[in-house]
């Protein structure tokens, strides 16, 4: 119940909101923070109180179960385990910081801004949290309006395109999903006789493998555009760059992460023929990512596009490793979906401040900022090494874990990632180089961090140096799902007899006439 | 009765013919009229004489008396003639003509390729048509006056002319 | 002609009824607010008289009539939809026309025209029914005459149906010709009990597609669409759109099972091109449209392809998809109507794009409600837009037929397309200079608004909750299905 | 009585359709274009007498009775519309009543 | 005591976040003290740990501080590991890395980013000690990148000029691409041996791989990429003369202490694999040789006093790595201390130069500082000798004729690697004095106006002082038998056979050692001190020599090469696909729905007898398929 309560706060804090933003500017955020903050809490106790009773009750800490739609099996199904326990922790984080940045920059609509910061939230937490495929696609495609309209409402100066495009992204390639989740649906019902969404009845079909190939297809198809995986990721850089900071941040750190956490929760268990088969191409896919990424983040000169493009590039380590099936590997994939938010965010987070004291994001227009700014210069600084993947800090974890995983599974194309982090270093490095450091001359003298900036920013360093030196609790936690996921490829396979067809139900229609003159068999 | 039924069919053809292409409305009503006499004598040879008589009273009769009617009150003019001669350039019909009979063609063709009997039998007489009609298909004749109720509130209200608030040219057509 | 036969007829007859009374009343005097309030008694009489009879199996009134689940749930629904056209209509016309009453006993009759479509068994009743539809739409169509507009759209309207119907009367012909019956279930037993098809026969049902095709307005019959929307007064669009489209989908469904349409494979393709073509014809013409009310037609094109999808399912799932999948197109359409409506000034309708710009901060719920329609329309969840696409997805799913299906994805992306950009026209920035437009007394816009509110609410409760529909709709389609 | 052919009766009925189907693609009068329509209804009217006298049912006889009457409701409606959209448009011409496109 | 071990590394690392917090605020003293002090104190808990280590003897102490994290069995530990190799680095790291502190509070005292530039010194000296007392691989890796970032904020330390950044950036990056091979060979390591414990590794790959084996030769050669990039050796040293924008003291620190013999302690660290390999200890042995000639001949053409320097660093690496290469470890070992004295005592005094001279680097405007500058010309002298290995008096002709005895008379050393090695040691006599003479004979061409104080003057006297004294420890066996240095590290590395044909003669090869820097040193003198002569001017003069010049002082091309064949194609293909070609695709799309959607709103035209068409089109269409079978 603990579970539905925190949507039920975030849906309801949204609708408050809104509603006290015709009274005030300032409740609306506060009252978005505190909803946030609550969910905050309960999460870290779950985090802190539960891990005691994970190895009694299996993985899943927590279950929530009531029907919804009983005629087609549907019901309103959450479950916590490690994994979505980690991703909750992560987005309620990620959700405080980007109420907090948006305390200046936000002046207009402030109520609608958090209505829709909220109701973002929630969607995510809900995809996180689901059981049942058609809640999930619910959730998956809930999160997205509000998302279109913080970006639509809110945004830079070409924001329309970029809300038209990410939303068009993520639809067409959610709507892919929901016909591989019919199509599911109605295979496993026809095979079993048990019509129903629930993931865990549905996580066992064993399908024949074209069949399988099919069904997974689709859910890919969602999984990798909103990861996103090169040549999908088209929509990112505009959507990135064109949200205002707080979208960006919730963009980068948690909107892509449902792409991630869909693989792991769905491709991974539910398909393993089939993404055995096509593990090779989706490496290769993620290699590509990385590389086209770094490729594209070094040329760019709008700040917030190049950390996209990051963004792209760094996600293909997340297919590359989650591709690897085993344990090192979508560990480190987990670590990577953490870390990557923690520091991309900061990134786009940087990227605000520096748009509220400049009104640009064009790195040619900056430079030499060290001299004014040494406080931002350091924690960007640290966060660029992030983004590179210094040791020491998350990231590192992240990368090396999958690197290590991934080239167990397939040597050259991992060699290939491994360049990646070249690259990465020659982006990274260009952001420092391009902003803090260079001339300081016709610059002008920036204020350094406030004390609220500096509240967003401290808590991320902190956070990013405990996951880089000592990830052991996040890793604790998943550890139980990652071995879930992982069972039908660490389980020497049971032939299984009964493998579920491309069949659903005929259409009733009995008899086909054919013209006249031609002869006529009776079916 | 073959042959009236072939001539009475020609005579429909040709007449219908004159219709689509005279260009003066009066003469081509006048053509109608004579394809609708036609098309009753057809019914005739047919074997329905009540509905040859329904067509001269009511096509032939009503309807082109009270198209005759509008052209009356819309004071039509040579001009309206010379204007008609101007629309029925070659050039505009060809195309939708030849298109229609690609559709007659086919129509044809299925038509033809259909092996049906010949029609050889009683004609349907007024009294069947009338038990029929207030038999079985008493609802129906109930629904024509209601579709005679619209169309009349419908003509009642579309008919009155109103002094008009012109705003025309005020109104900007849009793209 | 029994007694039974009018208990069950009954929900016509309370509206003939009224059609006749408000016309007498119409002679006595001329009162906007009693013939809207009676409008609205007969319809609330109609909808008892429906709730009567909600649990027979199957009655038919031979030959013309049957009355059946399927038949019942649609009579609701078309009822209860030209309800909400009513409701919305009285601000609308108070202000526009002298001559508000005439609209009533149309409305009436029109209503009627599509309550016969829906329970007609026989050509001559289906013939009837849609011509009583036409030719009170002809009328409502052009009813603003002193607009220019409202009479193109009217004679277009009125030439295209009668062409279209010429259609639909010489393919019923042709084959009754053939069939020697004109009873759906008469033509349906001729053909079981035939072993060969007849082409003659199929090129009847292929001209009678002309006709009930060009009532749904698909491609490429669906020319008609745009203009007349536009031309038409707001709430009269709505009603085309709903109704008028809605009581030939019964239609089609009934005529097809009965007369076994799923049996020929010749037409379940001309329905898949046709399907298939809507779909893209209409998305991909709505795509830059400015006029709302012309992007609405577009939109409501390729809605009926996507309804075709689960048409063309033809098993329960199938029906019951395209009923439930109806019933969501119906609020959706009425809410985005109905906002044109609202919004709408005496001197025209509130069609363009710009008229939008900046909704949402200047009228926020309204907008909301808005964008709520819209959403639905583009089948996103939270709207029973969401649920209907759903419905008709698992339809086209459970019965593979996955290339309509995929286009039906790809579609409702390039639809997308169009719907975000009236959203996105909303939460721009109003242009700083606007004149405030001339609107009535609040009062008038109780009603329509409240219907508004009622609309939005049951999309939402749809989308969120569909049991209760889909049941009603599982319950009632039993005996449409165990009739066939 | 007689020895007349089906075919024919439905031949005569789809020419004379196709002719009125030709006259409303070509003419620009809203009026003519109404004729045609009308022609195009009779045609399909005559088809359902020969079905009907292949059936030896009046059936088909009432179904065009029924055509009749809404032949008739049909043109008064057109042509009351069509007085509307002259005191308009000054003109018969349905090219001009072309205010709505794209 | 060696409870202690972790706070080696810990100080520097806590005074570096000190500095950081709150260096801004502190009073500049406080931030030289804290900065040189907590490496200081480092260096004396080393001291105290190594006399402990000494006396004691274990093989080796590991210190486990918490378990880093733990996946699927993976488990490294942020552990410290201490033997005689470690504790080697680590002093060397500690002591030399606190003098240069000391000598940085002088040097740096003008400068107003005095706390960034400490804390950035502390995190480089703290990584470098994390480096090489890590116990597992991983550590290790997070010492060796901490190294590379620290090199990069120093180098670019005056960031206001670009070029700086530039510099820092390519040293970053390019050692990045050496990382990412031994990040690789990391990966396999853990595939093969399923840990990256150091230890665990070393004592097991033995018995898992063959001598020669193939996994061996890979894992061997990709540490060696990594080792290559750090080290500056070929191909990867192009990043070492561009790292000499940084500050000197940076440089000394740099290329004495830390970062560029941390690919010699890899090496040293991983000999097991090494000795598995015997084609990777040609290649290191190749690389050495080649590397060291190549920067050699580059030396002798620079003007800038520090790009010398550095060339003379990549030079001695390759010294080294062609000891590591013949598998004379303790040699190369021996060598990489005495040329941490020495060097950092010569970047040192160059700094004092500098800083004397206005940051004039180029040491065409200097001169006869001789007088000028006394102290710094004694020791510069000394240091100078040392790297020039002149004979007996120096440390450096005790660790360099080591190299040069064990690359011919070892077991796997031939005459070619002696013959580079010999005229390496020729070249380097030539550029070291060379320096000498420009920089302080001849007339003065700049005036001195900062003569270095106190601060500075004494970490030189050390430094020179060890320059000399250190080579006493380990003398070679034909003086007398004093092997300190080698015994200390016989537990870590494996000694070295000798051939014993030519083990007689080796007093002989000592003398031929002797005798080419003595050559090299008058050559020096013949050239740049005494009036050249007009066969010598001719010979400076020809255009050959003027190409070769022109050839060498570009740094043989390298970095030409690579500009073309990595840098250009990068940023070309960066540039052209700067909007991303794929988004183009999709904008196709929308622009092809776009088009669709024009021609489709033709058919809209408004006009009621083409909309009849349509109708007709249909009607013909669907007949047409009824008609069709």
């Amino acid at each position: 119940m603990i579970l539905a309560w925190i949507l039920i706060i975030l849906m309801a804090g949204g609708v408050l909101a809104w509603i006290a933003g015709r009274l005030n500017t300032t409740l609306p955020r506060w009252i978005a923070l505190v909803a946030t903050f609550a969910c905050l809490c309960m999460t870290v106790y779950l985090w802190i109180e539960l891990p005691a009773s994970t190895d009694a009750v299996g993985n899943w800490i927590m279950r929530f179960q009531t029907p919804w739609i009983p005629q087609w099996g549907i019901s309103f199904h959450l479950a916590l385990d490690g994994l979505s326990l980690l991703m909750l922790l992560l987005t309620f984080f990620l959700g405080i910081l980007a109420i907090l940045t948006s305390w200046r920059e936000i002046d207009t609509k402030v109520g609608f801004f958090h209505f829709n910061l909220l109701w973002v939230l929630a969607g995510i937490s809900g995809v996180f949290l689901t059981m049942d495929l058609f809640l999930f696609y619910f959730f998956w495609e809930v999160m997205l309006i509000p998302m279109y309209f913080l970006i639509g409402i809110w945004g830079h100066e070409n924001r329309t395109y970029a809300a038209y495009k990410f939303f068009i992204f993520t639809q067409a390639s959610g709507l892919l999903m929901l016909l591989s989740i019919l199509g599911l649906y109605f295979v496993h019902g026809y095979s079993t006789g048990v019509y129903t969404f629930n993931y865990f009845e549905l996580v066992g079909t064993s399908f024949a493998p074209e069949v399988g190939a099919l069904l997974m297809a689709g859910f890919l198809a969602a999984f990798l555009v909103k990861l996103p995986v090169v040549p999908f990721h088209s929509w990112l850089p505009d959507a990135h760059s064109q949200a205002p900071t707080a979208g960006s941040v919730i963009l980068a750190g948690l909107l892509l992460k449902t792409g991630a956490y869909g693989l792991l929760r769905f491709v991974i268990p539910m398909f393993p023929d089939a993404a055995q088969a096509f593990a090779p191409w989706a490496m290769l896919l993620g290699v590509i990512g990385i590389l086209y990424g770094a490729i594209l983040a070094f040329s760019q000169t709008d700040l917030k596009r190049l950390v996209a493009y990051t963004s792209v590039s760094h996600m293909g380590f997340v297919i590359l490793g989650v591709f690897a099936f085993n344990e090192l590997a979508l560990q480190g994939v987990i670590m990577q979906m953490i870390t990557h938010g923690l520091s991309t965010g900061a990134l786009f987070l940087l990227a605000g401040f520096l748009y509220d004291r400049l009104h640009t994001r064009d790195i040619r227009k900056m430079g030499g900022f060290w001299t004014s700014v040494p406080k931002m210069g350091v924690i960007a600084l640290v966060f660029v090494m992030a983004s590179l993947g210094l040791p020491g800090l998350g990231n590192f974890i992240a990368e090396f874990l999958t690197l290590v995983g991934s080239w167990q599974a397939n040597n050259w194309l991992t060699v290939f990632a491994t360049l990646g982090l070249v690259a990465a270093t020659a982006y990274s490095l260009r952001i420092m180089q391009k902003i803090f450091l260079g001339n300081t001359a016709n610059h002008p003298a920036l204020a350094d961090l406030s004390l609220r900036e500096l509240m967003i920013a401290v808590p991320l360093v902190v956070l990013i140096l405990w996951l880089g030196l000592y990830p052991q609790p996040v890793l604790n936690t998943a550890r139980a799902s990652v071995t879930e996921q992982l069972q039908a490829y660490t389980n020497p396979k049971v032939a299984e007899p009964a493998q579920a067809m491309l069949q659903t139900e005929a259409s009733d229609s009995l008899t086909i006439h054919t013209l006249k003159g031609r002869t006529y068999e009776p079916k | 009765m073959e042959l009236t039924f072939y001539v009475a069919s020609a005579i429909a053809i040709i007449a219908t013919i004159m219709v689509i292409t005279n260009y003066n409305m009066i003469h081509a009503l006048l053509y109608l009229v004579v394809s609708f006499l036609a098309v009753a004598v057809v019914f005739f040879t047919l074997g329905a004489p009540f509905m040859a008589a329904l067509e001269v009273i009511i096509y032939a009769g009503a309807i082109v008396v009270l198209i005759i009617f509008v052209i009356m009150m819309l004071n039509l003019t040579n001009e309206d003639v010379q204007q008609e001669r101007t629309w029925l350039r070659p050039k505009t019909w060809i195309g939708p003509a030849l298109l229609s009979l690609v559709l007659l063609g086919e129509l044809a063709y299925l038509v033809i390729a259909e092996d049906m009997p010949t029609i050889n039998n009683q004609p349907v007489d007024a009294r069947q048509v009338g038990l029929a009609l207030y038999g079985p298909y008493l609802l129906g004749v109930q629904l024509c006056g209601m579709l005679l109720m619209a169309g009349i509130v419908g003509a009642y209200h579309l008919g009155r002319q109103k002094k008009k608030v012109v705003h025309r040219f005020l109104e900007r057509s849009e793209i | 002609m029994s007694r039974n036969d009018l208990l069950y007829l009954m929900p016509l007859l309370v509206l003939a009824g009224g059609a006749i009374l408000n016309m007498l009343l119409v002679a006595v005097k001329r009162t906007h607010k009693i013939m809207y309030v009676l409008t609205i008694l007969v319809h609330i009489g109609a909808l008892l008289a429906l709730y009567n009879i909600k649990n027979i199996t199957a009655y038919t009134v031979y030959p013309l009539f049957i009355l059946d689940g399927l038949a019942v749930f649609n009579l609701g629904l078309i009822l209860l939809t030209s309800l909400a056209v009513t409701l919305l209509s009285y601000a609308y016309f108070e202000q526009r026309e002298e001559r508000k009453e005439e609209y009533y006993i149309l409305l009436l009759l029109a209503t009627l025209g599509a309550c016969v479509l829906v329970i007609s068994r026989h050509f001559a009743s289906f013939f009837l029914g849609l011509e009583v539809l036409s030719v009170s739409l002809y009328s409502l169509i052009a009813y603003l005459r002193t607009r220019e507009r409202s009479d193109e759209a009217g004679i277009k309207y009125l030439i295209l149906a009668a062409f279209s119907s010429a259609f639909l009367l010489f393919g019923m012909a042709l084959v009754y010709a053939v069939s020697g019956t004109m009873e759906f279930s008469g033509i349906g037993n001729y053909l079981s009990s035939s072993r060969e098809l007849d082409t003659l026969l199929l090129t009847g049902f292929g001209l009678m597609i002309v006709g009930i095709g060009f009532k749904l307005g698909v491609v490429p019959f669906h020319m008609w669409a745009p203009d007349v929307y536009q031309g038409a007064p707001a709430p009269v669009t709505a009603f085309i759109a709903t109704v008028s489209k809605g009581g030939m989908v019964a239609l089609l469904i009934r005529f097809f099972s009965q007369a076994g349409g799923y049996r020929y494979p010749d037409m379940l393709l001309i329905f898949t091109i046709i399907a298939i073509a809507s779909m893209f014809a209409g998305n991909l013409l709505a795509l830059r449209q400015k006029n709302i009310k012309r992007l609405l037609a577009y939109s409501s094109i390729s809605h009926l392809g996507y309804l075709l999808v689960a048409f063309l399912a033809g098993n329960k799932l199938g029906v019951e998809a395209v009923s439930f999948y109806l019933v969501a197109y119906f609020i959706t359409s009425l809410g985005a109507f109905g906002v044109v409506t609202i919004l709408s000034d005496k001197d025209r309708d509130a069609d363009k794009l710009r008229d939008y710009r900046g909704l949402l901060w200047r009228r926020p719920v309204t907008a909301a409600i808005f964008i709520a329609m819209l959403l639905s329309l583009a089948g996103i969840p939270l709207t029973a837009g969401f649920v209907g696409k759903f419905y008709l997805l698992a339809a086209g799913v459970n019965t593979q037929l996955w290339l309509l299906v995929v286009m039906l994805v790809i579609n409702s992306v390039i639809g997308l397309y169009y719907y975000i950009k009236v959203i996105a026209v909303m939460f721009a920035q109003p242009n700083a200079k606007r004149e405030p437009r001339k609107l009535l007394h609040p009062v008038f816009y109780l009603t329509s608004g409240s219907t508004m509110m009622v609309l939005a609410l049951l999309l939402v409760w749809v989308g969120i909750n569909p049991n209760g529909l889909m049941q009603l709709i599982h319950g009632l389609l039993d005996t449409f299905i165990a009739a066939r | 009585m007689t020895n007349i052919p089906m075919e024919a009766g439905l031949l005569l009925a789809g020419i004379l359709f196709t002719l009125g189907l030709i006259s409303v693609l070509i003419r620009r009068n809203i009026i003519f274009m109404l004729i045609s329509v009308e022609i195009m209804l009779n045609a399909a009217g005559l088809a359902f007498i020969v079905a009907a006298t292949r059936w030896a049912q009046p059936d088909g006889q009432v179904m065009f009775i029924f055509i009749l009457t809404m032949a008739a409701a049909e043109v008064s409606v057109g042509l009351a519309l069509i007085l509307q959209l002259h005191h308009q448009l000054k003109t018969l011409d349905s090219d001009a009543a072309n205010k709505m496109f794209g | 005591m060696e409870n202690l071990l972790w706070l080696i590394p810990a100080l520097p690392f806590a005074g570096a976040l000190l500095l950081i917090l709150f260096g801004r605020r502190m009073p500049r003293n406080l931030v030289a003290i804290l900065g040189a002090g907590s490496v200081g104190i480092s260096a004396l808990i080393t001291l105290l740990i190594g006399f402990q280590f000494l006396s004691a003897r274990p093989d080796f102490y590991v210190q486990q501080v918490w378990t880093w994290f733990d996946v699927a069995g993976f488990t490294p530990g942020i552990a410290f590991h201490l033997d005689a190799l470690s504790l080697v680095f680590v002093f060397v790291v500690t002591f030399v890395g606190f003098l240069i502190h000391v000598y940085s509070a002088g040097y740096m005292a003008d400068e107003e980013d005095f706390a960034r530039f400490f804390a950035c010194m502390n995190l480089f000296v703290g990584s470098m000690l994390m480096l090489v007392l890590a116990d597992n691989l991983l550590l290790l890796y997070l010492g060796w990148e901490g190294v590379g970032l620290c090199s990069y904020l120093l180098i670019g330390f005056w960031y206001k000029n670009p070029a700086n950044g530039y510099a820092a950036r390519k040293a970053f990056i390019i050692t990045r691409v050496g990382d990412t091979a031994m990040a690789i060979g990391l990966f396999i390591l853990f595939q093969t041996f399923g840990t990256l414990n150091i230890q665990a590794i070393l004592s097991e790959a033995p018995q898992t791989w063959p001598i020669g084996s193939q996994m061996a030769v890979l894992v061997a050669f990709l540490l060696l990429g990594g080792a290559v990039g750090k080290s500056g050796q070929l191909p990867l040293q192009t990043w070492l003369p561009d790292a000499m924008a940084g500050p000197t003291p940076v440089s000394a620190l740099i290329h004495a202490a830390t970062m560029v013999t941390a690919g010699v302690y890899l090496i040293a660290r991983t000999n097991v694999i090494f000795e598995l390999a015997p084609a990777a200890m040609l290649a290191v042995a190749i690389i050495g040789a080649v590397t060291l000639l190549i920067a050699g001949c580059t030396a002798l053409t620079q003007y800038d006093l520090k790009r010398v320097l550095a060339y003379s660093t990549i030079s001695q690496i390759g010294y080294m790595f062609l000891a590591l290469g013949v598998g004379a470890w303790s040699a190369g070992i021996f060598h990489f201390m005495i040329h941490a004295f020495f060097k950092a005592l010569l970047f040192l005094c160059a700094g004092a130069i500098i800083i004397a001279l206005h940051h004039e680097q180029d040491m065409r405007q200097m001169g006869g500082l001789r007088r000028a500058l006394p102290v710094v010309f004694w020791t510069f002298l000394i240091g100078a000798a040392s790297l020039a290995a002149l004979p007996l008096v120096t440390a450096g002709f005790y660790s360099k004729d080591q190299i040069l005895w064990y690359a011919l008379a070892g077991e796997r050393g031939n005459v070619w690697l002696y013959l580079a090695a010999l005229v390496g040691a020729f070249i380097t006599a030539i550029y070291t004095f060379r320096m000498v003479f420009i920089t302080f004979y001849g007339e003065a061409k700049t005036h001195v106006s900062h003569p270095p104080g106190m601060v500075m003057v004494v970490p030189l006297i050390i430094l020179a002082i060890l320059s000399i004294v250190g080579g006493f420890i380990e003398l070679p066996h034909n003086f007398a038998h004093l092997t300190l240095f080698s015994d200390l590290l016989q537990p870590v590395l494996p000694g070295i056979a000798v051939d014993e044909t030519i083990g007689e003669s080796e007093w002989m090869f000592q003398l031929l050692a002797a005798g080419v820097a003595l050559v090299g040193v008058f050559l020096a003198y013949l050239f740049f001190y005494a009036r050249r002569t007009a066969f010598e001017e001719s010979i400076a003069r020809s255009s050959l020599a003027m190409a070769i010049r022109q050839f060498w002082f570009s740094g043989w091309g390298f970095d030409k090469l690579y500009d073309t064949l990595f840098v250009r194609p990068f940023v070309y293909l960066a540039n052209i696909n700067k909007n991303d070609i794929i988004d183009s695709v999709y904008n196709g799309l929308a622009a092809f729905a776009r088009s669709v959607n024009k021609g489709l709103s033709q058919t809209q035209s408004g006009i009621m007898r083409w909309y009849m068409m349509g109708v007709v089109v249909g009607a013909i269409l669907i007949l047409t398929i009824s008609l069709l079978p």
